[in-house]
């Protein structure tokens, strides 16, 4: 098998080029299939029987949720690459998606609890994937906070990086722990993303979103990164000549 | 410099710097007594809450600790000699973390009996959060000593670590806490207190080296 | 002491924030030479010193220590060099015996307290590094270069806040280390007045 | 068509307050991430080419 894909990847301006028509039609591609599965679960989609309407909520809340996790997951395995093979577009990787993540599990914090109330009663319940989400949500403001404090770039790279790789290390743990509190605590034997037979078109929807999501973040994430490449590699020829010539 | 001279030296600026460590222990004994009289002070509120109470208070006293290890090192240049001393620098950082433990650790330990009758922690359960202690704060110090190695080179970084390094704490205190409402209910708690160990035996392969790399970046 | 031990630095570029330190210097480094290395402010001086000693890494470049390639992992070169650099590792909270049995355990007191008299110290042996005043606690931080038997001497600014006493003081200890094969790279701007010294210009 | 009139979709059965704060929550939430992304970029090209061409310029 042949690395040089792996090598070409830890160029900045490799990844510039490759990535520049890339990011308009991902991202209109899953704001597209953001919006159809989201007005087909809004409108087409049929009630819960138990729920009600409220159980529309899960066409947000989930594919959010999913990006939350799927972030961090990204960011510690960019920590793990940038730790080992020095890669430089590792930390640009991480700038980029840290807000994003943190976001995204802003987001499925407060829809989640939402939910909460039509369905529990209560707008906070400690389960346990509500208090991981929120874990998740501290982990990436801890990132976002260490980055903006450091001014010395080299040092900031190895911190976010080790911090990241370090959050995906616990990560495991900190569910496992949560799952056990709310074992012993009998919490709300009510749980939200084990539907029993969904039909398809409730899932089907779900599915659009969710990949419409990934497609969205995917779409951000490339407009991020390339603005952090060309703040940071702004000496090189390329990048003045990227610039100049070329319009926003 | 030599493993041994470095330890001796640890020991020694720990010892001038006594007056730190009680005051942490102090620090650590008044967030205690905020529960009961903040909370509720009846046996019944207390006794099972104790172990809760005596581990966030465990964890801030510690965070405290381990906030500022690397700080004076640092200024003073004795940081950026470890790195060119051509020993190891995470064995050196584990040396440093050790006697840190012990000094913080030890009398905090000797203080629980005291503490566990003012809230009214019933002997079996007294036994076992000692124990969730010795095994879950070698942890709690692995994990902090990467974020004070993070946050060495910003000035006010006390905050900042806090933020990094608390929700790592999370299953160490769950766990923990778990263990002694096990013990208290009659149930086996040999599993947490396992668990413990091995998040403390995890951290213990993983922070030094995590550290060093930090380290290393932050003195240049 | 090794006997016939060599420093070669060729084509080092050192990355520092923005800017491209060194540009390609190459240097060369004998057994028995003093080095001083000359330039500006921000001209890469201690960086450059501190990418021999280990701490930085150089962006390119190659780094041989007595014929050995320590680029990737400087631990040979360390076993075998003082690095002083600004603040020198001096606890404040140790005593000044302590200090120097923290960083050279191996010598015998009777060296420490010969050692300690040549540097006006000996009075203070068991005085605080706290109490002490900044030139005194530049001379505990050089008082290893007396008391070790490392090779290579990486000293940055190492005149810095010493009197005319201490000045002529280190110099002789320069001089009588490369004479007995030793090699040192300092930045300065003092002219080495008694020590045959070889200039290396940073631009 | 889970819905028969436009009244009765906006009410989402008694759950309309939950349903639609929660979407327009994450409206939000993914708005100003987008706008945050594209006011990044538009700010990075602007500094950069302004440097340049007062560079270029001198």
């Amino acid at each position: 098998m042949s690395w040089a894909w792996f090598h070409k990847l830890g160029s900045p301006k490799w990844f510039f080029s490759w990535s520049k028509p890339w990011a308009l039609p991902v991202f209109c591609f899953g704001c597209l299939s953001l919006l159809i599965g989201l007005v087909w679960g809004l409108v087409f989609a049929p009630a819960d029987y138990q729920q009600g309407n409220s159980f529309r909520i899960i066409y947000i809340h989930v594919p959010v949720a999913m990006l939350a996790q799927s972030c961090y997951l990204a960011l510690g395995v960019a920590g793990f690459v940038f730790l080992v093979w020095q890669m430089k577009m590792a930390p640009i990787f991480i700038k980029a998606m840290a807000p994003i993540g943190a976001v995204m599990a802003l987001i499925a914090l407060v829809s989640g609890a939402i939910w909460g109330k039509p369905t529990w009663g209560t707008w906070w319940v400690w389960d346990a994937r509500l208090t991981s989400v929120l874990v998740l949500f501290f982990l990436y403001m801890g990132i976002i906070a260490l980055q903006n404090s450091l001014d010395d770039q080299v040092l900031a790279n190895k911190a976010a990086a080790v911090i990241s790789v370090v959050g995906l290390i616990n990560l495991p743990v900190i569910k496992y722990s949560v799952v056990l509190l709310e074992t012993l605590h009998q919490g709300p034997t009510f749980t939200l993303t084990k539907k029993p037979d969904m039909p398809p078109e409730m899932w089907l929807p779900l599915l659009f979103a969710v990949i419409g999501l990934y497609c969205f973040v995917a779409g951000l994430l490339i407009w991020r990164m390339q603005s952090e490449i060309l703040k940071r590699e702004y000496r090189s020829s390329w990048v003045k000549q990227e610039v100049t010539e070329h319009g926003l | 410099m030599t493993y041994s001279s470095f330890l001796v030296s640890e020991f020694l600026v720990l010892w001038r710097r006594k007056q730190d460590v009680f005051n942490a222990l102090l620090f650590f004994v008044i967030v205690v007594v905020l529960f009961p009289i903040g909370i509720n002070s009846s046996p019944e509120f207390l006794a099972p809450a104790a172990a809760g109470i005596v581990w966030c208070a465990t964890v801030l006293a510690i965070l405290m600790a381990v906030e500022g290890m690397f700080k004076e090192d640092y200024h003073d240049g004795s940081l950026e000699q470890l790195v060119v001393s051509g020993l190891s620098l995470p064995l050196l950082i584990l040396l440093k973390i050790v006697a840190q433990w012990l000094t913080v650790v030890l009398p905090l330990l000797l203080m629980m009996p005291l503490l566990s009758e003012m809230l009214y922690l019933p002997s079996s359960g007294f036994w076992v959060l000692t124990m969730t202690l010795l095994v879950g704060t070698p942890s709690l110090f692995f994990i902090g000593v990467i974020g004070s190695a993070l946050t060495v080179s910003i000035k006010q970084g006390a905050m900042l670590v806090m933020l990094l390094i608390l929700p790592f704490y999370l299953p160490v205190i769950i766990f923990s806490t778990l263990a002694v409402k096990a013990s208290q209910a009659g149930l086996p708690y040999s599993g947490l207190l396992a668990m413990l160990l091995a998040i403390s035996l995890l951290s213990l392969v993983i922070s030094p080296f995590m550290t060093a790399i930090v380290v290393k970046a932050s003195v240049n | 002491m090794q006997s016939s031990a060599s420093l070669t630095i060729s084509d080092l570029w050192i990355e520092r924030g923005e800017r491209d330190l060194c540009k390609g210097l190459s240097l060369s480094i004998q057994s028995g030479e003093v080095v001083r290395i000359l330039g500006e402010n921000g001209a890469g001086k201690s960086s450059l010193l501190k990418v021999i000693a280990g701490i930085l890494s150089p962006l390119e470049g190659q780094i041989l220590y007595s014929g050995e390639d320590v680029t990737l992992d400087r631990s040979l070169l360390q076993h075998d060099a003082i690095y002083l650099g600004h603040s020198a590792g001096v606890k404040s909270l140790l005593t000044v015996a302590e200090n120097l049995h923290w960083y050279c355990p191996d010598a015998p007191s009777s060296v420490l307290y010969s050692v300690l008299t040549q540097l006006d110290l000996v009075d203070q042996v068991d005085v605080l590094v706290k109490a002490l005043s900044v030139g005194q606690a530049r001379r505990v931080a050089l008082a290893r270069l007396w008391l070790s038997k490392k090779t290579l001497w990486l000293l940055d600014e190492p005149f810095v806040s010493l009197d005319a006493r201490g000045v002529a003081l280190l110099e002789g200890r320069i001089q009588q280390h490369v004479l007995s094969g030793g090699l040192v790279v300092l930045s300065t701007h003092q002219e080495l007045l008694s020590i045959a010294s070889r200039d290396v210009a940073l631009l | 068509m889970a819905f028969n009139s436009l009244s009765e979709f906006l009410m989402m059965g008694t759950h309309a307050v939950y349903v639609w704060s929660a979407y327009g929550f994450s409206a939000l939430g993914l708005t100003w991430l987008v706008w945050n992304t594209l006011a990044t970029r538009r700010k990075t090209r602007d500094t950069l080419r302004k440097r340049f061409l007062r560079n270029r310029t001198r």
